[in-house]
């Protein structure tokens, strides 16, 4: 059998040892009835050659977006990964390994994730990260979770333009907890900050806003800092885009207690949509409520520098029906490969990454309107590297026929409500050529 | 310890390579300088050797199944096949887009549908979601559903969760999250589910009980189908926390023995990696009458292909994930089950079951198994507290013994009804030579503990750090590297 | 610049260092003329993604052997390469390090080389074996050279049936050192047996055979060994296949004294013809006058078990014009992937390999031959994993519209001086659907 | 040490998993039982984890580049680009068969074109041939080349190349291997030809001068249009071994100063890996009149595409290797010119020298340093000889203890005119930092050397093994495990 590494002779001397004549034995006192009798019924097993092939073939058939043009985006972006991020990640060092509960042998991945945290720390203002939600969803699920435990209050303002799956998840996630969900409307592609004067007030545990938002545009988290600040005790939880953040007011500018987001940019693929990861960060005077897992700085024994897992009695194996969270398993090794990329990177590479994605994707904006029948969604609005466009035909036929031309054209926005319109993520990887190609495709299939 | 890579850095070196910006917009004329980021964030700036050799660097200081054994109970640390990285790292896998239109990705939804139904298959349940994306977040799911099951019969008052004592500690914190309240039931003196204790505690308000099988001792709970019927008597569900499904892997179904819901650990179970925490994937099955609860989307088969079904919406949980799950980890899982066929599934859970109680069997005569009556199933729990009270030497300082000797140690102080525990689960990829050196270190140690109990407490010796303090990680909190400049 | 570590502001401080002004001075010493002025007429330098795409587009034009099906052999085979070769071929520790002149901190390296030269001599019977050549070509030269210089006669005798290939560089490495070659006549498909008694004579200083030969067919070694055995100090070379060694006889069997091939087979890609690795294999008494590196076990100070280069006085850095050979670098990462190859795949492995390919060649020849116009060209003979047909009509037009199916359909025998034959070849990677198909594609071509 | 591959062995275990045998034939059908192997290959038994374990565990006993730094001398050890291995490794390069229709591998051709053509380009040379494999290959491809000259001209005496004492081993060994005789010349005080001595040797028998440049001492032969002339008075050629190219990148092109044949190592100016020992890939470069003895095939281009150049076989040299010499390694040094450009190349160069030179500059108060008066070029050559004549520790002595610090030895005892040479090559993608590191590294053991001298002879005391017993290796000879059973 494949992997498995006993041999017969040898299985059958350790139930010698064990003092048995056969497995059976060892099973005596599971029901006989429900021990299996009959085969699982799955299919012959397959070779290492048959499987690899198998699936060669299946995702052959996958129009894969590296041999593509794609412009979806939606919450996960395809920003360029240098090589060097996967030759790190897929170090059996690193993926094989457990969460670092043995910090003595751990220091590998205790150490990237200080500094993963730190990367973080720096990207948002905050003072304090952890190591990583399941995705920016219930990073942001959690922050409002997070929220309503320290305020003691259960109502949580979100701005309606926030991404729609984000919306689901907190759903799903406060839904039967006493928690009260207001949506704040929204008016040209950003949320209407008059609305939110009206709803907010001191019973709101937080207010929670993306920006950019789910349709690239950048909010006013300056104006929704003060009305939030001006309600007693309700926090401000901004979601973001870790690649705007280069650019872009970090969050402690307009001082949000809590910065979330999907962190997928940073160095991961697309993989179909998973994994993701979410990253949290906060204020260090709240660190005691936050969710996930922690890494501090101590020293060893011998007085030398060395990390290990902290302010674990927030957690779910020590604090148990009171933990700040149930989460255990993260998404670790997500966040090594975003540790890696930001190294690479560095200070200017990041910039120039967000520099070229919002300019490139001004550049599509612009062109795009000259063609007859394409019009911006929200004119008025600043974008960062998405956004909608109005399309003189259902986006949907767009997309056919863009298909034809191996371009994913974007995200149609009627499976979000909006008919006739079409939603384009440009990242640096796009060349004035690629988009340029594309602007004669639009032109060409309306 | 090795320096950060912030102290690496050098002001202007580059790790990086990107094409130059060819179109002629400047930043200042699309961001108003109100929305400009006043100060850099000060990320590193190093060479792509210098990131190369800091992380090289970093990774030589883990434990990692390829280096060593790693018998970290209730974990199913086993061998992670190469072939399932190749295959998940291929670009028509790593590179789709989860909106791309249907007809685009047959071959993704192909995979994830024949994998909902071999998970279905192998465990007895009539359908599974590939969305949760751990363990955890499966409870979460599976507690989801059984709310749903008692809204849906407007059974509100169904708010109770029964657990036995040595539940994990995920379970409790996911029915908290869920909007349950939790009842702990004590485990009996075998270390199982109290047959009788539960029945008093058993009432109308019981939404379902919440049970790991093997428990979390290794014991297979044999009154099962009492325990179920005492449950479903009250229209409670039964939930089954797989982490432990390793144990029974052909050999019983969880969906055949009174369970109504489940996750499974694809990380655990179904040999893809840990990652040194994630990212994991915890699919969750459901009998049949459960299945419209289910998140959406469902991977469906139609005479067009495959699709993403939202059909059930209504009466679906709704989504718990951005998207799909972590569809990557998926992959991984579903290579690994074909390539094992019936026969390899089974092989695995007999395997798994005989080098623990080997182990058992092996450790007996040196550490106290308050269970070693009884043969346990793929792990089982050993103690130290002979050593504690004999020698004063704790279970934590054997652990990190163990280290010394080139081995992970074992799940420690987990469950919480046996003291000074030591949870030990070898795996069926692991081979007796192995299990016959692990054997005698901890021997060894036990020996050490008689001639030299001091010692024990500065252990370990040989490893990358000396024994880390992490009171002071608490008290003194340093949870990033101040960046100067 | 991209992988220069030293920034703009290190460099003024480094020559400053030095004690100049500028990089100029540095090179003050060479004639100004032969400076640049200009800069290199090379294309613009491409970014990390801008030469991967290009790559990705220039390769997706190849149609490479993993999405088709490929009968092409002529010493370059596509056995099936388990996932945990490349994992372990692909880690910085091994491939980046150098040759392990520095023993102490390169254990790795020389380990894995003393457990591959015990695999070679396991397979090959032989008593000794070196770190690898850089191919079976020049393997086979360098054996040659060796029987030249360890006989002191000048002769080599060759059987006409080893790979042209072989020949060409055989002849390249002799010509103008004084060597004489002659070839033994081919008689169905073989070598002619009585052309080698006519030829063998106390002269020679070696005869060359392979087998399983060029097309495929084994030779007679027995005979060879006598004929060759009964001259005074006439060594025997054989040339062989490593898988087929797995089930053929071995060359200890019949007695041969220097045992050379291409090792590509075991565990590495066919990478359009390179690398590729020469496996050298002798008797002990003849270590002396071996080419290439050989590693041995030794003790180091502590008295502990440790490897180093061992016999390097027969090399080119210390030997100098008397070296056995001028090889500094040779092939060593091929020879892990061989390594890790041979150990998953071990002694049931490998024969597994061997017996599935040999069958698997003989059901595809068995049933070509049962369409009309096909016909082996050597049915006396008996073949390996590949053999040769006579074809109804040209083989290149068969390639060429087996190619519209997406099949290799084998090698043209043209080239090699044979009209109307195919040479194919068949590995254990094919299913009995592959062939089928392959059958069915076969009869529908001519 | 680590047990080997063989003790860890165990009768049936298996790391393989291949297809079924799906046609109906008996091996003793079709293989007469006479050619039966008689007993197995004793090849090791067992289970992919096993395999793992191994050699990642062999991994971490080497040193290599992303481990530290690597000064080795002559070898150029710069770092090996990430993308590089990422390209080479697709499908699409690493699964073509060379005899596959040229209309099938465009892709391939033209990638074989243009590195040819760039590397002519940085050269200054007419063409270049990619199918030697190692340097030494690309030797005797290029002596061939001047031996076909010579032939075609019908020059049959001349059959003496002349080269430097301090040329590498190759040098001389390639010579004998074309049939050619050496004549070594004697340098002169400031460690370069010496160009009376030259003149006096050289005549009508002539073939050649090999030559490296930077020399083997990483000094530019500023004499060599000179040199040049009175090789080519007698119609001698010029041979450049071009193992030290990385200091004239984007300065001087060989071509252009009188260099008629040269031969590159790719793997150490081109970046792609050494791989412990190869592959390589050491393509030649020749002026236009040599060109039509290049080896068959050079890649070429016509209207149709890409092709497989045969044209020139009469003229030919022939062939040097099975089929086109080392593809996959050639695409590693392809996708690194490309992404450096004519700039990056130029950088290359010059960054590789100011290296070398802030070493030299800050070591030689503390080593002796024959030609330390001289700016050298990407390289220098230090010695031990103070060291050894004051306190009787040897060169080897230093680099042991080099070892212990973290660092590669330098190249030691090469070239062989320099007693107790250390040979010194930083290569420009090792930064400020790292060479400052060094120098204290070499400064420390100087200081060592003074006050301690007698420990260094036992140096390294911190590596994976002691100081190893290559005598007894060589005495008591053992090239193989002996396997039993
Ligand atoms: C019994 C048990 N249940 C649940 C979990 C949680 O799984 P995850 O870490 O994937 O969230 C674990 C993980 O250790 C476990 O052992
Ligand atoms: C100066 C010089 N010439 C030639 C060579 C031989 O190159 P290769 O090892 O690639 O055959 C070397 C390698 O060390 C060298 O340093």
């Amino acid at each position: 059998m494949p992997y498995i590494s006993t041999t017969e002779q040898e299985r059958q001397e350790m139930l010698r040892e064990i003092g048995v004549s056969s497995f059976k034995e060892l099973i005596a006192n599971i029901p006989e009835k429900f021990v299996m009798k009959d085969k699982l019924n799955l299919e012959p097993a397959f070779s290492e050659q048959q499987i690899s092939r198998k699936v060669f073939q299946l995702t052959n058939t996958n129009k894969c977006t590296q041999a593509s043009d794609s412009y979806l985006g939606a919450g996960v972006y395809d920003h360029f990964i240098p090589a060097a991020v996967d030759t790190i990640v897929s170090r059996p060092e690193f993926y094989t390994a457990y969460t670092p509960y043995q910090a003595e042998v751990s220091q590998g991945t205790l150490q990237f994730i200080y500094e993963y945290q730190t990367m973080i720390c720096e990207l948002t203002g905050m003072e304090i990260a952890n190591a990583s939600m399941y995705d920016g969803a219930s990073a942001a699920a959690e922050a409002i979770l997070m929220a309503i435990r320290s305020t003691r209050k259960n109502k949580a303002l979100i701005a309606s333009t926030i991404n729609p799956n984000f919306k689901n998840v907190i759903e799903r996630y406060t839904e039967g907890l006493g928690i009260e969900l207001e949506f704040i409307n929204s008016v040209n592609g950003v949320m209407d900050i008059k609305d939110l004067e009206a709803k907010v007030n001191d019973d709101i545990a937080c207010v929670l806003v993306q920006s950019p938002n789910f349709f690239g545009n950048i909010e006013d988290m300056f104006a929704t800092e003060k009305l939030t600040h001006q309600t007693k005790k309700g926090l401000f939880i901004a979601s973001t885009d870790p690649i705007a953040l280069a650019i872009t007011n970090s969050p402690a500018e307009y001082n949000a207690d809590i910065v979330i987001g999907e962190g997928q940019a940073l160095g991961n693929n697309i993989n179909y949509g998973g994994p993701l990861f979410g990253f949290f960060a906060t204020k260090l005077a709240m660190a005691r409520t936050m969710p996930g897992r922690l890494v501090g700085e101590t020293l060893d024994e011998a007085g030398n520098k060395a990390y290990s897992l902290t302010l674990q009695a927030r957690e779910q194996h020590i604090r148990r029906v009171k933990a700040t969270s149930n989460i255990c398993s993260n998404q670790s090794l997500c966040t090594l490969a975003a540790t890696v990329y930001m190294a690479l990177m560095g200070r200017e590479g990041i910039k120039e990454v967000a520099t070229q994605s919002i300019t490139k994707a001004h550049y599509l904006a612009q062109e795009i309107t000259k063609i007859e029948g394409f019009e911006l969604a929200y004119p008025q609005q600043t974008f960062f590297k998405e956004f909608v466009v109005k399309t003189p035909i259902p986006a949907e036929e767009i997309i056919e026929k863009a298909l034809n031309h191996n371009i994913y054209a974007g995200v149609d926005m009627k499976i979000f409500g909006y008919d006739n319109q079409l939603m384009i993520a440009v990242t640096e990887k796009k060349t004035k050529a690629d988009l340029d190609r594309f602007l004669a495709v639009l032109k060409e299939v309306i | 310890m090795s320096t950060t890579i912030f102290e690496k850095s050098s002001q202007g070196r580059r790790g990086y390579n990107i094409s130059k910006n060819d179109v002629n917009i400047e930043l200042k004329d699309v961001l108003p300088a109100n929305l400009v980021r006043k100060e850099d964030a000060k990320l590193p700036q190093s060479s792509e050797l210098d990131v190369m050799r800091h992380y090289i660097e970093l990774s030589s200081k883990n434990h990692f199944i390829e280096k060593g054994f790693y018998p970290l109970g209730s974990c199913t640390m086993k061998y992670n096949p190469k072939i399932n990285e190749v295959v998940a790292r291929q670009s028509g896998i790593a590179n789709l887009h989860p909106l791309q239109p249907e007809e685009t990705v047959q071959g993704a939804l192909q995979i994830m549908h024949e994998l909902q139904n071999d998970l279905a298959e192998i465990s007895g349940m009539a359908n599974v979601t590939l969305q949760p994306v751990a363990g955890a977040q499966g409870e979460f799911v599976g507690l989801k559903i059984i709310s749903a099951y008692h809204q849906a019969k407007g059974n509100h008052h169904k708010k109770v969760i029964i657990m036995p004592d040595s539940a994990h500690g995920t379970n409790p914190a996911s029915c908290s999250l869920a909007g349950f309240d939790v009842k702990e039931l004590k485990s009996n003196s075998q270390g199982k589910v109290d047959v009788e204790e539960l029945r008093k505690m058993v009432d109308e308000n019981t939404a379902g009980f919440m049970l790991t099988n093997p428990n979390t001792l290794g014991l297979f709970e044999n009154k099962i189908e009492e325990i179920a019927e005492i449950i479903h008597a009250v229209d409670g569900l039964m939930y089954m926390d797989g982490a432990n499904f390793n144990a029974l892997l052909g050999i019983v179904q969880p969906g055949k023995i009174g369970f109504d819901v489940m996750h499974y650990n694809l990380h655990k179970t179904f040999s893809t990696p840990h990652g040194g925490g994630g990212p994991g994937s915890g699919a969750v099955g459901v009998v049949e009458h459960l299945t419209k609860f289910l998140p959406v989307p469902m991977i469906s088969k139609n005479d067009n292909g495959y699709f993403l079904d939202y059909s059930h919406e209504k009466t679906s949980i709704g989504k718990v994930h951005t998207y799909y799950g972590n569809f990557g980890i998926n992959v991984r899982a579903y290579v690994y089950i074909k390539m094992l066929g019936a026969e390899g599934i089974r092989s695995v859970g007999e395997n798994a079951v005989i080098n623990a109680n080997y182990l058992q069997a092996k450790l007996k005569d040196y550490y106290n198994i308050s269970h070693a009556d009884q043969y346990c199933m793929h792990e089982f729990v050993a103690d130290g507290t002979i050593q504690k009270k004999k020698y004063g030497v704790s279970t934590l300082d054997i652990a990190k013994r163990l280290l010394d000797k080139g081995y992970h140690a074992p799940t420690i102080y987990f469950p919480l009804i046996i003291s000074e525990a030591i949870m030990i689960e070898p795996t069926e990829t692991e081979s007796k030579q192995t299990l016959d050196k692990f054997i005698s270190a901890m021997i060894e140690i036990a020996h050490e503990i008689e001639t030299d109990p001091e010692s024990l407490h500065h252990a370990p010796f040989n490893t990358p750090v000396r024994r880390v303090d992490d009171v002071r990680a608490v008290k003194q909190l340093n949870v990033r590297f101040p960046i100067e400049k």
